[in-house]
């Protein structure tokens, strides 16, 4: 568990964290260099990027023009051409301007020029319903990026996963598509002064049960904990997985949950239509088959575009409750069949 | 040449812009208004220009800072207000935003949270035009940051190659968020983008809505002999920030005061009083007229209620 | 079935039956056009568009500059107009490029304007690997559409289908991604003279069978048919479940199925990671889990992007034999746990 | 001027396209070469004369019809054969083909199935260039298709705003498949598309390779001294259809034969002669030893092996 490496440390931000990370990796790497929207002097809409232009000035910190696909793709260019460009995209909604040069090119450059090439670059963006910003900025697209071979996919929940990550996904020597959440950036936790990284690809226990792998990532993983302290409270003891990575996936850490709680909750934010929880469950059913006793339940956004009025964008979205609901569900569904 | 009722629109037309965005403003601070808010304070002739050189019939495609073009299409603010505050009222039953306000009964495609999202939206009503021989023009609007992206020039290009019925209105106000103009794009105007495309350029002072009306209307004219598109660049700048939390510090204070300084409000006003010999009492109706059905569109927003969670899931039902 | 229905008719090929539902519809009704790079004249690159220029006239046969993204937009726009737009992309490949026009304007619209706007547009395209088009030209993205809410996502699998699902996805108020294959152009199949339209969100049983149900779609529907005779070589009895429409998608006929096979194949020409198979495989297991005996199998292409080498092409995509494996291993599974 | 060497060696480039692809439709007429293919025939000056002008640093980024790029920047035809064949001795271990070539060792970054996706790709090459403070130029290739598109605009505009050292070369070869320029484009001329961002751009006649090489080598050296980018148009013509299955029966007789007339290998061999004094023998000289490399390597294609299947997947793990 990362919390317990770190306990009586520091705590920073989300936010910072990454600045951190950004700051350190720019430092090691002088091929490390950033670029977005308003990434400069602004220091971003979400504040990762503050200060990096101070220190590295405006060569290595680029403010872009309003030209997704191009500057994405000029930093795939970039990275083919030797260097390890950051690219912030604003929100992940944007994402679908740039899916092109995300998809066709970066993702398949190393594999169709014969392994002779190699794409060293990082996608920062961020996604998820957050205060009022409607159908265009709240989704969540991670689906997108796991379904196309060669890309990973990093969705950090906790400062510490976040800094560790982003340290990893630089100096990743291929596509990483590296996914924030809104709400998160200023949540506080642990991130010990001492160089680390989280290695891609490794999930973390971020809860410790035997009755339910609850398995959430991203924000999600914020409401898993909440519904794993209403359970125990029912009694039920409720293990919070969170992937970290969603491609590829920690399998492993996955089953060796299951197998230990034989129930399964997967908590996305994502709608649930074509969304990552899917296909979880479906390497769950077939790796893990013979150890579920209840169904898989997946608790996912409702499906449709986010509606802008709050009450209803909360509606829209998975929390604790739900979770909890699912859970319940799950065990006692199995202690209804066992009885 | 204009007469003294038509100018005397504009200035209301600019007027209720005005007003509307200070009161949002202050809704907003209070909490009230959530999500993106992008005023128009600043901007009002060119929307209000444009709109009065169109017919009836005819299309327009907002951007997200849209208040401006939606009340100059003849939007009631009272619909508007209770949209941006996520009533069931509001245009768009409170679902859509600031970002989504749109009123198609009255031509008005919507606003869009996609810089540029809008453009070739715009591009294909005045193809359902052309195709249905029908007589509307669409006028789209879109600002500097817009004008980086492909979707624009690749709209731009669609438009003339197949001689669309489009007056693209570059709403230039030198910034895209925090970014001016200058530094995203190497060319000292924008009009020249649309000329290297071969399409008929023109570059307007967008803080005098008789310029900008001028301009538009005779791009308008064009476009319904078939002799389209046409675009128009006009200058302008904000009166503020990107958005309410934006203060806008970057902005350098002596541009701010020489664009203030022409106020396009305050110029529509000249107009009316020196060209069409409006009096102050004139104004001054027009003024209280003005804040009175905004006060009443803020009470009536304040009071709707929202959409209940039944009635949404009815909604969407096999969305 | 719908073969069943149309036997003793004259057959046609796929494209044909395309060809002729555009016809039909656009005679029937003076809003729908076509538009989409070099599609008059030239017939498009499949002929799917062939002498639909003669009959109406370039104006309402378009050919378009090379600019996906604005003239996608610009059916989108003219669907909002009250036009009913057809329009074509040429690689489902492409379709990344314009992502932004479907995902985030055609498929909110309708939501966005508080139910207000409505956008009755029709994409398109084909996907699939053929024949050494290499990594950009052989893709399978229906996933991508089908997370996103707003979307109707069609895959035919026969003439018959394909015509009487195009009739429909035009008469639908809502945007629909129709995806074609491109190596089933030129199959042959029974399609009426009458007029008939076949609804969207209905699947069909392409073979009735009581030991397994294979689920698949697309060109994978031929594999799967030819797995099921091989099966009943074996005295398996393969039951084949096209649904036609993924999204959305006929989960009753499905779970029918299951119910009564209580073993599942789902077969997929796109990659496994983040494919609809999982997706399927998920609400299978929520909604039959009692049912089933056996893992799910899913039956997908290799996760990487498609060689050029024809060889390793036919490596990567799945084919009846490895359905085949995967439906012994699934039934053998069940008698060795109940033996 | 101009070396009589300097001269040959252009000759020797272009011819070497030429046999290039007249072997390889051979190939694919015998059902060798799989998927599509397009060939360069009739555009060999535009890549000859602007790889001519690059330095051993600089990038290329090429197209679907990207063999001719491939050649005149210095690839061996062995690699390429192989690779068209899907041979693992391939520049793409035969898991790229036609559409894919590339050759990142002599600095072509590669085709592209996507037409103008390469072009943000070289904008990035370019901008690696100036951060690390290199002396790199890139040259772009594209056609008139692709500058239709959004991502060219954006690319230009973006390579503009920072001054990048890229040298945009639109290969105006009039067509997109079957789709003329002027049914695309309401501009007479491609390169103003340029002038309206604002930057530097000329017109060439692409079928004289001195022509090209004259302007690129100016462009380049303004990229050099960080006066870049620069957009150059070359006018030329294809010799058949889009791809090796396509008739071009679109394509008016008359243009054709206007463009055959002033054809870039027949254009070329005649400076060499007129300007650069090479004798017939020095023609035939070249023209063998293509031939004959041409043959071996059509011989070491063939005779390779493809990928075995453990290696593939060796390769492909945790892809
Ligand atoms: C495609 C896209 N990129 C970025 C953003 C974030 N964003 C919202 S408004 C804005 C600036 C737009 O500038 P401009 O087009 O000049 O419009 P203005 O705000 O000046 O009216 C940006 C970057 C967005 N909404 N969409
Ligand atoms: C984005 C994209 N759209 C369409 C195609 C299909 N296509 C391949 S080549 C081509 C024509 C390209 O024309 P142009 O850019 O002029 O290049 P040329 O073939 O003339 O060299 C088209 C439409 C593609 N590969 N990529
Ligand atoms: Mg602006
Ligand atoms: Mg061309």
């Amino acid at each position: 568990m990362a919390n317990a490496k770190t306990k009586a440390g520091r705590e920073l931000q989300y936010r910072e964290a990454l600045n951190e990370a950004l700051k350190e990796e720019m430092r090691r790497d002088d091929t490390v260099f950033v670029m977005g929207e308003n990434i400069g002097e602004r220091g971003g809409s979400f504040k990762v990027t503050v200060d990096l232009i101070h220190e590295f000035g405006a060569d290595r910190v680029l403010d872009t023009p309003l030209a997704e696909a191009s500057f994405t793709g000029a930093g795939v260019g970039a990275a083919i051409a030797g260097m390890r460009p950051v690219v912030e995209i604003l929100f992940i909604d944007f994402t679908p301007l740039i899916m092109d040069q995300i998809a066709n090119q970066a993702a398949k450059y190393r594999f169709m020029t014969g392994f002779k090439g190699s794409v060293p670059f990082v996608l920062r963006t961020q996604g998820g319903s957050g205060n009022g910003l409607a159908a265009q900025h709240s989704q969540n697209l991670e689906a997108w990026f796991c379904h196309i071979p060669g890309l990973r996919v990093v969705m950090p929940s906790t400062p510490y996963d976040a800094k560790g990550l982003l340290k990893s996904a630089i100096r990743h020597d291929g596509p990483v598509i590296f996914l924030e959440h809104k709400l998160l950036y200023q949540t506080k936790g642990p991130v010990p002064e001492k160089e680390y990284v989280v290695e891609l690809g490794k999930g973390d226990i971020k809860r410790e049960g035997r009755d339910v792998t609850i398995i959430a990532w991203s924000h999600m993983v914020l409401h898993a904990l909440k519904a794993a302290d209403v359970l125990a409270q029912e009694g039920i003891d409720a293990e919070v997985v969170d992937p970290r990575t969603l491609s590829p996936l920690d399998t492993e850490l996955i089953l060796e949950s299951v197998r230990k709680t034989e129930h399964v909750v997967i908590a996305q934010e994502a709608v649930r239509r074509g969304g990552v929880g899917s296909d979880i469950a479906s390497y769950i059913q077939e790796q893990a088959f013979d150890y579920l006793d209840a169904p898989i339940r997946i608790v996912a956004g409702h499906n449709t575009p986010m509606p802008f009025n709050l009450h209803l964008e909360s509606v829209c979205t998975p929390h604790a409750e739900e979770i909890v609901a699912a859970a319940k569900e799950t065990v006692y569904a199995e202690k209804r069949a066992s009885a | 040449m204009y007469s003294k009722k038509f100018l005397l629109d504009l200035y209301k037309t600019m007027y209720t812009i005005r007003v509307f965005e200070s009161e949002c403003i202050k809704l907003y601070r209070q909490g009230l208004i959530r999500g993106y808010y992008h005023p128009y304070l600043g901007e009002e002739a060119v929307g209000t220009g444009v709109c009065a050189a169109l017919g009836k019939q005819d299309y327009i495609v907002s951007t997200h800072r849209g208040h401006g073009h939606c009340i100059a299409r003849g939007a009631d603010v009272k619909h508007m207000v209770a949209e941006v505050l996520g009533k069931e009222t509001g245009y768009c039953l409170g679902l859509g935003g600031s970002m989504h306000i749109a009123d198609i009964t009255v031509g008005n495609l919507g606003a869009n949270g996609i810089v540029g999202g809008g453009i070739p939206l715009g591009v294909g009503a005045a193809l359902a035009s052309k195709i249905r021989k029908e007589d509307r023009v669409v006028a789209i609007f879109f600002s500097d940051g817009a004008s980086n992206n492909g979707v624009f020039a690749e709209s731009l290009n669609l438009a003339g190659a197949w001689s669309l019925p489009v007056v693209f209105v570059l709403e230039n106000n030198h910034y895209a968020v925090c970014t001016p103009v200058e530094k995203s794009c190497k060319a000292d105007d924008l009009y020249t983008i649309g000329q290297g495309f071969g399409i008929e350029s023109h570059m307007v002072d967008g803080n005098d809505v008789l310029e900008v009306y001028a301009a538009a209307q005779e791009a308008v004219a064009k476009c319904r002999k078939a002799k389209g598109p046409v675009l128009i660049e006009a200058k302008t700048y904000r009166h503020g920030g990107h958005h309410v939390n934006d203060p806008g510090a970057y902005m350098p204070q002596d541009r701010l005061e020489y664009f203030k300084s022409r106020d396009p409000v305050t110029l529509g006003k000249g107009h009316a009083m020196s060209i069409g010999k409006a009096t102050k009492n004139d104004i001054a109706k027009i003024d209280k007229a003005v804040q009175k059905e905004m006060d009443e569109a803020v009470a009536f927003a304040k009071e709707s209620p929202e959409m209940s969670e039944e009635r949404f899931f009815e909604l969407v039902e096999n969305y």
